[in-house]
């Protein structure tokens, strides 16, 4: 329609709930060294988060390899979560840039502006990234802070690379 | 001298399994796509290069697997002298890689030879293997490229129920361990 | 009232109750002829059977048993582990919840360990029939994988303690196992990271290492690194393609250290490569770097250069690398291979020669990545153990010292050597880490180049790699440390951050790598690292902090 | 997780491969004639089809030889595979 085009990608991010059990965490437990993470949620279910299958897709399920290595992860974390159960398994379909930061941006349109390309990082910055792209709409100027996100670093190369910067695969 | 040593140097018993390291033999890799290069090989080791994949030829000394449509894998029946894999390989490479028909290189120490005996082979493989074995078992010869316990690994079914698994050099000690402590269950 | 499979994209067909057939008459039927069509039969065993059975009759969806209470004094439970009841579900409905999915989180019927395998059905007959909608047009929820609960352990398997993760081990492993080494993994590799001597601690152990490898004699193993075997009459060719440096008029014999890009034009991997033929290379990659690297060029000569002879062969397994620097190594190699002429005209910086070791074939590299002058023997792995204990032997008289990766970490920042990946990361160009120099002018092509020339990757403000000293020499950065000009201003503007930190003992004092925004023009420049307790002051210096002439 | 059938190998388990995005984008011969946004336009832009898509996929640890592969991403059906400079055999 207004023929532009977004360099990202969608794949499914996989997670996976146990059974639920008693409170056991009360934080987000999170590795860089085996790459996983876990909370629990208020209903006891331990939510524990995978890595991105390496292909596009839009099946909201992944591949079982990548459930493999996040429960062997989990379990070099916690043994003793060995007898738990997983419950339920999905793969939630997370839009990628090629540098694995987000677009927060206005564009060569006058009044189109995008939030986007979050990846796997998004819930934790939805109040502040709401913030700053308000911020920009408002005042038609990206916010000092949102700056870099801008939509024509994949044109200009200067990306900003957070591909190092979570504990999943991106 | 200089001491020869290898990571496993081990040969294990188990019931209706065995598997043992076989070193040093001969590997080489070889690499060329056109004609000259097939005849070539097959004169020089008077064995017919395999063609189809997933496939291999022998002679009494020799056997060259198939692992893709212009890479090979040479490697000697018995334990051998280095001076032989040197004659060997420079005999091969002056006469194909010096000639531009193709590549020549030794991979003897880049990989390790574990040969593997008995009814229950194949169970311990599938235990870590995505490859399915159902033809394969019944193919004397047959070929695979496949992952075992996540690791590169070329197993070359030699005869029924014995076959040569080939593991790089540095992930052998771990996938002996592993294929040990595997061996435990079955 | 039932759901029945919609289309299935795979090959299969549903039979029996599952296709909504309850009665055993319509079971058998309705499969033969399924099946039939399935398979593209005419007819089967089945077929024109008699079929003699009883039949249920008068069956009824009964989604909510009839009381003579009122609803409000019942408590009709649905979801037997949740504890939700119908009167949940009608007060969802009162809320204004009309989605089946916002129903089910709700009143969280559904939601229990069976995901709502006794108490879905129920839920929707009771919302059709309180709402006056057709079960069908509510739709379902989503049900996921797995359909029974199963254990973490049973999905793991025995990829737990020492088979979490695979472990590669060099030829020279048991070696420094047997002399107390201290391990780090380095991607999938064990390699030594320094060798305590009594009660040394870490710092104390590099601080030895690396004195005695600047002031005698070091031996590093540096089997790890990645090396391909290049062969094939386009092998310059390809080089040329794939390094931003140009290759063709590499002498037979000669080394020379090249920079891969990404195509986005930022700094991939890096290596020294030897030409040791006319159509004969040996490439070096990084560690971490080795497999990856091996399959981008394949992907580039199959896809996209398939015209290039060229063949690829991974040798990283074969060769043991037994690296031995400092002012006395060319003394402890001379004994080792006495024959070979090691003057500085037969055998350069930069250069290889072919040689015998106890009569087995090995190749001796005169490269260095501490600065000091340095050999690397490459031999087949069976025999790298020997030849690192007979280099070990022969530089007893020298005090030669192992070391591991810490100190070559620190010997490399001295003389401002990068580590690909650690130094970089996906933002860096080669003109960012002030390397300009290997940037071929003539070149048409590589990969990466037409990246270097954007609009933003030319501009001269970027963050760029730098040397940083600290007031206090004693003080040492931690890397990862952000790096700003004014500490009073709120926010702080961030300049850039710290890559590689040490505490030096050939210079006595702490030395760091850093990329900071304009760092090429800012040389001199104080500027600040603040920390939690306190605020370090440094400078701006040049990449290079030990005998820059060398 | 999914079969794929390997032009060279035959049928193999997904986890032998790995994916290597779309297909059939071609490295210009002349990049220094490209203007920056027809060089972003090679270097990121994608597709990235609901659907049938093309894509390239490498027998990472089986043959090593890259090849392309028609898949649907709605369903992960895979309908074709074809080797490397071959024409797709679908529309």
């Amino acid at each position: 329609m207004v023929d532009l085009k977004l360099p990202l990608e969608s794949k499914p991010l996989q997670a996976l709930v146990s059974e639920p059990v008693k409170p056991i965490i009360d934080t987000v437990v999170m590795s860089n060294a085996v790459h996983a993470y876990v909370s629990q949620s208020d209903k006891g279910e331990l939510v524990i988060g995978a890595g991105t299958d390496a292909y596009v897709s839009y099946t909201q399920r992944g591949s079982h390899d990548v459930v493999e290595g996040t429960l062997k992860a989990i379990l070099e974390l916690y043994p003793i979560f060995s007898r738990m159960k997983m419950l339920r398994q999905w793969g939630g379909i997370v839009d990628i840039c090629p540098d694995a930061s987000p677009i927060i941006s206005k564009t060569h349109i006058k009044g189109l502006y995008f939030n986007c390309g979050w990846g796997t990082g998004g819930f934790k910055a939805t109040p502040g990234s709401g913030d700053l792209f308000a911020h920009t709409i408002a005042n038609d100027e990206p916010h000092k802070l949102n700056a870099d996100f801008n939509i024509n670093r994949f044109v200009s190369g200067d990306l900003v690379d957070e591909h190092g910067a979570a504990a999943v695969a991106h | 001298m200089l001491k020869f040593s290898t990571p496993i140097s081990d040969s294990k018993e188990y019931s209706e399994i065995k598997i043992s390291e076989v070193e040093p033999i001969i590997k080489i890799n070889l690499r060329g796509k056109n004609r000259d290069f097939i005849t070539k090989i097959g004169k020089e080791l008077s064995i017919i290069l395999p063609v189809d994949p997933n496939t291999s030829s022998s002679n009494e000394k020799l056997n060259l697997l198939w692992l893709s449509p212009d890479e090979w894998f040479l490697y000697s029946n018995d334990k051998i002298d280095l001076k032989d894999t040197n004659s060997l390989e420079d005999k091969l490479f002056n006469e194909i890689s010096k000639v531009k028909l193709g590549s020549v290189t030794n991979v003897s120490d880049h990989w390790i030879m574990i040969n593997l005996k008995g009814t229950k082979v194949y169970e311990l493989l599938s235990a870590g293997c995505p490859f399915n074995f159902n033809n394969f078992k019944n193919s004397n010869g047959a070929v695979t490229q496949t992952l075992l316990n996540h690791i590169d690994v070329i197993i070359h079914n030699k005869n029924v129920n014995d076959l040569n698994l080939f593991v790089r050099r540095s992930f052998s000690a771990h996938l002996w361990l592993w294929m040990n402590d595997s061996a435990r269950f079955i | 009232m039932f759901f029945l499979p919609d289309k299935s994209e795979l090959d299969q067909i549903s039979v029996g109750s599952c296709n909504g057939d309850f009665e055993l008459e319509e079971v058998i039927k309705n499969t033969a002829n399924s099946i039939n069509k399935f398979l593209k039969v005419k007819n089967n065993d089945y077929e024109n059977l008699e079929i003699i059975s009883s039949k249920e009759i008068d069956k009824k969806n009964i989604w909510l048993l009839p009381s003579d209470k009122p609803l409000g004094k019942t408590k009709p439970f649905l979801d037997f582990q949740n504890d939700s009841t119908a009167n949940d579900i009608k007060l969802a409905l009162r809320e204004g919840f009309k989605s089946i999915e916002h129903v089910k989180r709700y009143t969280t019927t559904g939601m229990a360990t069976d995901q709502g395998k006794l108490s879905n059905m129920h839920a929707l007959g009771i919302i059709a029939e309180t709402a006056g909608v057709k079960m069908g047009e509510l739709g379902t929820t989503t049900f996921r994988p797995p359909y029974t609960p199963l254990t973490f352990g049973a999905i793991v398997g025995r990829n737990v303690g020492e088979f979490f993760d695979i472990t590669r081990r060099t030829p020279i492993h048991d070696w420094h196992v047997e002399n107390k080494a201290e391990f780090e993994n380095v991607g999938q590799w064990k390699r030594a990271w320094y060798y305590p001597i009594g009660n040394e601690n870490m710092h104390e152990a590099v601080q030895r290492e690396s004195k005695a490898a600047r002031d005698s004699a070091g031996i590093l193993d540096a089997s790890t690194l990645g090396k391909i075997d290049i062969q094939g009459s386009d092998a310059s060719e390809f080089l040329n393609r794939v390094y931003t440096n140009a290759w063709s008029k590499l002498e037979i014999g000669k080394c020379r250290y090249g920079l891969m890009l990404n195509e986005d034009g930022m700094v991939y991997d890096d290596g020294v490569t030897t030409r040791l033929s006319e159509n004969h290379y040996l490439m070096t990659t990084t560690t971490g770097g080795a497999a990856n690297v091996l399959s981008k060029l394949e992907d580039y000569l199959q896809t996209e250069w398939p015209e290039l002879d060229v063949y690829l062969t991974s040798v990283t397994d074969h060769y043991g690398t037994v690296s031995i620097c400092g002012p006395n190594s060319k003394k402890i190699l001379s004994k080792i291979i006495p024959g070979l002429d090691l003057s500085d005209k037969e055998f350069p910086h930069m250069s290889f020669k072919n040689a015998l070791i106890d009569n087995i074939k090995c190749r001796v590299m005169r490269i260095s990545f501490t600065g000091e002058h340095s050999y690397e023997i490459n031999i087949q792995a069976s025999y790298a153990k020997s030849v690192w204990e007979k280099c070990y032997e022969a530089g007893k008289e020298f005090n030669i010292t192992p070391y591991g990766t810490e100190t070559m970490h620190l010997l490399r920042a001295e003389k401002g050597f990068i580590i690909a990946g650690q130094d970089t990361d996906g933002t860096m160009t080669p003109l960012d880490l002030q390397m300009d120099w290997i940037i071929s002018k003539k070149k048409y092509d590589f990969i990466g180049k037409r990246s270097l020339y954007r609009s933003d990757t030319i501009r001269e403000d970027r963050k760029q790699l730098v040397g940083l000293l600290t007031e206090d020499p004693k003080e040492i950065l931690e890397e990862g440390a952000q790096i700003v000009a004014e500490t009073n201003k709120q926010p702080i503007e961030m300049l850039g951050h710290v890559t590689s930190s040490y505490f030096s003992p050939n210079l006595n004092k702490s030395i760091a790598l850093a990329v900071i925004k304009n760092g090429k023009k800012l040389k001199g420049q104080k500027l600040f690292v603040p920390m939690k307790n306190k605020t370090i002051n440094v400078t701006i210096t040049d990449t290079v902090f030990l005998d820059k002439k060398k | 997780m999914f079969l794929i059938n390997c032009p060279y190998c035959g049928e193999r388990d997904q986890s032998e491969f790995s994916a290597g995005g779309e297909a059939h984008i071609v490295r210009p011969k002349q990049p220094t004639e490209l203007s920056d946004d027809q060089w972003a336009e090679f270097l990121f832009m994608r597709k990235n089809i609901k659907g049938v898509q093309f894509e390239r996929w490498n027998h990472a640890h089986g043959c090593r030889k890259w090849f392309n592969m028609v898949r649907d991403t709605s369903n992960d059906k895979i309908h074709a595979v074809y080797k490397m400079g071959e024409k797709p055999p679908i529309k």
